[in-house]
């Protein structure tokens, strides 16, 4: 075990996975000697080479295109979007190459898309979007993201040997302020969701980022009520008998997404509970998301959208008094 | 890369051609010109017999063929050794999984929806391959198998094997920006991949002057990717052109664009009587139509072309026979395969039918000993 | 008033519209000349010039992108997706260009895009997909969805006259099969949902396709029970009040939703029911919706995998008796 | 397209000059020289200060310069009439801003995330744009805004309207599909507008080797696009490259690519040393910049330099005071405006300071007379 941030975890992964495994390749802009725009893959490229660790053109069509073409020829590429949101330039490969392939032709995508997420840091509306709803709405993707310093490395280490293209979502704002106990060597951890914190009276569905401000909800609510934490960690696959067993033993729910409310992941959640569950609560299902509107830059408006632990603690008390 | 591995897969009868001046003629032995045509053939008779299917109602969906076209995909692939990769052959490109030896029942099964071991029924018309052929299928969206097509040479140049890539798209697709990045990628790493782009003069009703300025070749300038324009109608001459590129690229010299100069003889889709295309223009090309350019060839070479169709429609009719007594696929199965479990199944290795890569195999054996 | 089609009604709308304002043009692959592929603008290009109905390279950014600037120069663009599914290949543009620029500069973009979409006719799993999902979940993009040559002819002027770029979902299946009264001359139909057949017992939730096999169930259902079935028509801006109003009529809800279920509009339908109508409902919130898997071509998977009548009046029935 | 409408926005003063040998100083007066300089002078003095206000923890987010480079956003947008469209300046163009004439106290404002009327607190850095003075603030996506560009240009010809749009974009940017569908795009169409490539050697921490091959200029030739090659940190060479572009696209012969060589002598963000630079390169580069080459040519037209830099400090030192004493945006207005309602306000003209311009309105009044 070793103290590390997040992103030291995620370096960890990528380290340890390439050299258990000589098929695994990172492609990105910037990654080589730089070192990647968050220092995520320094050191990779002195350790493995130029061929390993691929400076690439600004290209994302191509970065996740040749992914695609890579793995179906028995390499294990990750690739880096410089920000998630870039994501979008190479949309269709994503969504109708990489995650079609082995429906329609029996063939496999083995390959990891690492998106650097979310908002908190004056970033504005094209370096703080969070996209896993698109990418969970596109068959024959799946869509982690973990929380914590050692989810990030077993997952990490988990999306490169998944025989399916995966979405690695990581947020930015866990990268250095999140810190935590790693083990070392190479371990996957299954993509299942997690109960960060259990309680009995209201369960917060949370993941990524959001999971710490659940928890420190959970915390500042400990007084009055026992708030259980449920860490999704996987999208795709949903864990959805996780969740419903939480929401079971709590018969009240409150859904927390910093992606932008319509369509997002918390709206499945949702779905799937009040299908499911229905019998089984004793409140609304509360959501709290970013309204539907690009994320502003100054840092007045931020946090006007975001989802903040106020906004969260205030929900949750409504439904504690239900 | 060692130059032993190299030699290995160059034919020792073949001098390395490295302009279009050198005769390609003598590197296709009379066994290659008769299966040339034959191919030619058989990819005219499943398309045809495909687009009879279609309008009898029994293929849904929509059917494209590559009618006039058919000397591209077969001269192309043909210049294949047995691990590159076709990624992927297009609507146009039918000769392509038949030059890789892709099974004809499966070919109708697939066409008409029947359970098959290319698709399973989850995609029609030409959207297949046969992986354990090292062929990919592609998607709809043009052109960016041709992305993907690096992404797999990238695999076969890292890992320093003897392989490559042949990627395959119509001059219409060359307007969207995936054509431009796959350009620009192969050209900066060297990847070993060979680009044949099929000008048949239309992207569905829009002729080419409403697509560019510059024609494909021509703009491979822009790379600094060598490239060359050819007759697509001439089998030979797209078969050299190709197996020219092949070598550079396996010699480290990266991609090529081959620019085969044709005609869509029919419309767009079987739906499409493409009334946009004059009768004079379709009665030039029909001049030149690639089956009647080889045929002479093809006799002089001991071919008999009357009994070849024979077979060859002998076999289609087999072929329709058996895939139209198939099973449909069990709809249990429809959201079966979504992710993959377990190990992924790679790309086999196809027929490469050519005498020259049987020569060089015999070479090798005679070196090794 | 005559009687037309689906697609009839909008090529009607499209002229119409264009004979009215000057400034209104269409760009997309193959519809001048040719009309389209599905011959929506037969007959336009003759009538209006080949500046205001354009055949595009085939390139899908660029269609959108372009559009996004004669929009912001004063012009009315309404380009056209060959089929949906192709929008993947201009996601880009239209998710953090078009979507984004009113918020970002004040600048607007008045254009349409319009995108055959859905399934049921052999397409396979390029030539079938629902897309709304993606972009309702892009703050800054309006999505429609009519269901009747009325509203389609209504919607698409109403879209066009939008100061903002407007998502126009026109259903494959609709274009030959539905035909219906519709107005002369140019009317614009808001974007609000609309009670396509009042009932008592139970809300069926769909837009688009799904309209009509919601009213076959309902008329099927018509001797035990009396099934109101809400048009959404609109799903951004979601007629929120209609769907909460008709829940609270009926306290029970289906929704029913053509695309790939998880993250769907029918997901955010029944988030939102699950959050504001808790208390009015009697049972669970069910969704039919397609399964999450690509949409296979063949005769006997393709039915098995979109929402048909049998499986809409399956979960009716369950719901009806819960 | 009538001629008249031609003649009145060509400068009777400027005869045509086609090549880049003909002598642009010529239509450049001392105002000009005066202007370009201050603007040059201008725009690197608010960088300065952005690049410390972001130091001193007051501006948000990241913060990008374009030191080394102020000569061609300054050079390209100073071609322009009021009437045509910057779409759109990027990360290294503020001088594009403030050509264009663009408020200094808003420009702080919206670096400082103040309310303001450039982007009301919702975008940071260089994302923004006045709408005002027909300038459309860019996207991070690049090059998407060549693409829009290509659309305003698209607006501007149908209507038969004497404009262009001016589009910048890096050499990295060259990479992107959007780059290759929009230089198509606008090159099948023939629309007016101009696009300026900053070859500033980088793309963030990559060189151009590993970006392409064939230098964006050359890459022109494949779309049959006129292109041409400038020194970047030549204020006049930039802006007669683009004011001859400009003439061509008004003329109805397209679209051209300006390709200006220069060296970004900043890290990519200000957040980055850019230790992977050699201090050599700089130095080299230092002794090309753009500023000092230019003052004496500016002295020569009886310019004060030090005057120039005293004033452009004290404009600097006056609009951030004002900036940093303005208000924050009201948090209650962060979810406004997502969608438009009303009518759409578009874009309108901006300064247009160069002297050609006035002597043409002074030809046109004449002829009118
Ligand atoms: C990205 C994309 N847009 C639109 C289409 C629809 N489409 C299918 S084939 C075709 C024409 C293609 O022309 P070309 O590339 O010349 O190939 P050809 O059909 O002539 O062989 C079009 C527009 C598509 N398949 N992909
Ligand atoms: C599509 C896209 N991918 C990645 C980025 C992240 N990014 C911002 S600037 C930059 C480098 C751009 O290089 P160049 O185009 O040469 O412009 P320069 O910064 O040198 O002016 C990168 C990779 C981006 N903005 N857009
Ligand atoms: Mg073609
Ligand atoms: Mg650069």
């Amino acid at each position: 075990m070793a103290r590390m941030t997040y992103l030291q975890a995620i370096t960890d992964g990528l380290r340890e996975e390439m050299r258990a495994d000589e098929r695994v390749l990172l492609l990105g802009e910037d990654i080589g000697a730089f070192g990647g725009a968050f220092k995520a893959t320094v050191g990779l490229q002195e350790e493995f080479g130029s061929d390993r660790v691929q400076d690439t053109p600004i290209a994302e069509a191509a970065i996740i295109g040749t992914s695609v073409g890579a793995a179906i020829a028995g390499l294990r590429p990750v690739c880096e979007m410089q920000f998630s949101d870039f994501v979008a330039c190479g949309f269709d490969q994503l969504v109708n190459v990489a995650g079609k392939i082995h429906y329609r032709t029996g063939l496999a995508a083995p390959m990891v898309v690492r998106l650097p997420t979310g908002g908190g840091f004056g970033g504005g509306p094209f370096h703080s979007q969070n996209p896993e709803a698109w990418f969970m709405h596109a068959p024959g993707l799946k869509v982690v993201a973990p929380s914590t310093p050692e989810d990030a490395k077993g997952m990490l280490i988990g999306a490169i040997r998944d025989p399916n293209p995966v979405c690695f979502l990581e947020h930015k704002n866990l990268y250095r302020r999140v810190k935590g106990d790693v083990p070392e060597g190479t371990y996957a951890t299954p993509f299942e969701a997690r109960i960060a914190r259990p309680g009995r009276d209201l369960t917060i569905v949370a993941y990524g980022a959001m999971v710490h401000a659940a928890l420190t909800v959970a915390e500042q609510l400990a007084p009055e009520a026992d708030v259980e934490v449920l860490d999704l960690r996987s999208l795709v696959p949903l864990d959805e008998q996780a969740i419903l067993e939480s929401v079971s033993r709590t018969s009240k729910v409150l859904i927390v997404d910093e992606a932008n409310e319509t369509c997002a992941a918390g709206a499945q959640v949702a779905a799937l509970i009040a299908e499911q569950a229905f019998d089984q609560l004793d409140g609304p299902i509360r959501r709290i998301a970013t309204p539907d509107a690009p994320i502003p830059f100054s840092p007045t408006l931020e946090p006007a959208v975001l989802p903040t632990p106020d906004r969260i603690l205030e929900a949750a008390r409504e439904l504690l008094a239900y | 890369m060692s130059t032993a591995t190299r030699t290995r897969r160059r034919p020792e009868a073949a001098p390395k051609a490295e302009t279009a001046d050198d005769a390609p003629v003598d590197l296709l032995t009379a066994a290659d010109h008769a299966a040339l045509h034959e191919l030619m053939l058989l990819t005219r008779a499943v398309e045809e017999r495909g687009v009879r299917l279609y309008k009898q109602g029994k293929i849904p969906g929509s059917f494209y063929d590559g009618r006039g076209q058919e000397a591209i995909a077969v001269g192309a692939t043909y210049a294949l050794a047995a691990d590159d990769v076709v990624c992927s052959p297009l609507i146009r490109d039918l000769g392509a999984h038949l030059v890789r030896g892709t099974d004809l029942v499966e070919v109708f099964r697939h066409y008409l929806g029947r359970e098959n071991r290319l698709s399973r029924g989850r995609e029609g018309n030409i959207h297949f391959g046969d992986r354990r052929l090292g062929v990919v299928g592609p998607v709809s969206m043009l052109p960016d198998m041709m992305v993907v097509a690096v992404g797999v040479a990238m695999a076969f140049r890292i890992r320093g094997e003897q392989r490559c890539a042949l990627s395959f798209f119509g001059d219409g697709a060359t307007s969207r920006g995936d054509w431009h990045e796959a350009m620009n990628w192969a050209s900066v790493r060297r990847d070993p991949v060979v680009f044949v782009c099929e000008n048949n003069q239309l992207a569905y009703s829009t002729p080419t002057s409403r697509q560019f300025r510059v024609r494909p070749a021509e703009r491979a300038a822009a790379y600094a990717m060598p490239a060359e324009i050819v007759d697509g109608n001439d089998v030979t001459a797209v078969f050299d052109a190709v197996r020219r590129a092949r070598e550079r690229a396996l010699d480290g010299g990266g991609p090529t664009l081959v620019e085969a100069e044709s005609m869509r003889m029919h419309g767009h889709g079987a739906h499409d009587d493409a009334s946009y295309v004059t009768p004079e223009l379709l009665a030039a090309w029909a001049d030149r139509d690639p089956l009647a350019a080889h045929a002479p060839i093809a006799v002089a070479h001991g071919v008999d072309p009357e009994a070849l169709l024979r077979m060859v429609t002998e076999r289609v009719d087999a072929a329709v026979a058996e895939a139209l007594s198939s099973p449909m696929p069990d709809p249990a199965g429809a959201t079966d395969d979504v992710f993959c479990v377990g190990e992924p199944q790679g790309l086999g290795a196809g027929d490469a039918p050519w005498s020259g890569f049987a020569t060089a195999a015999i070479a090798d054996r005679r070196q090794a000993a």
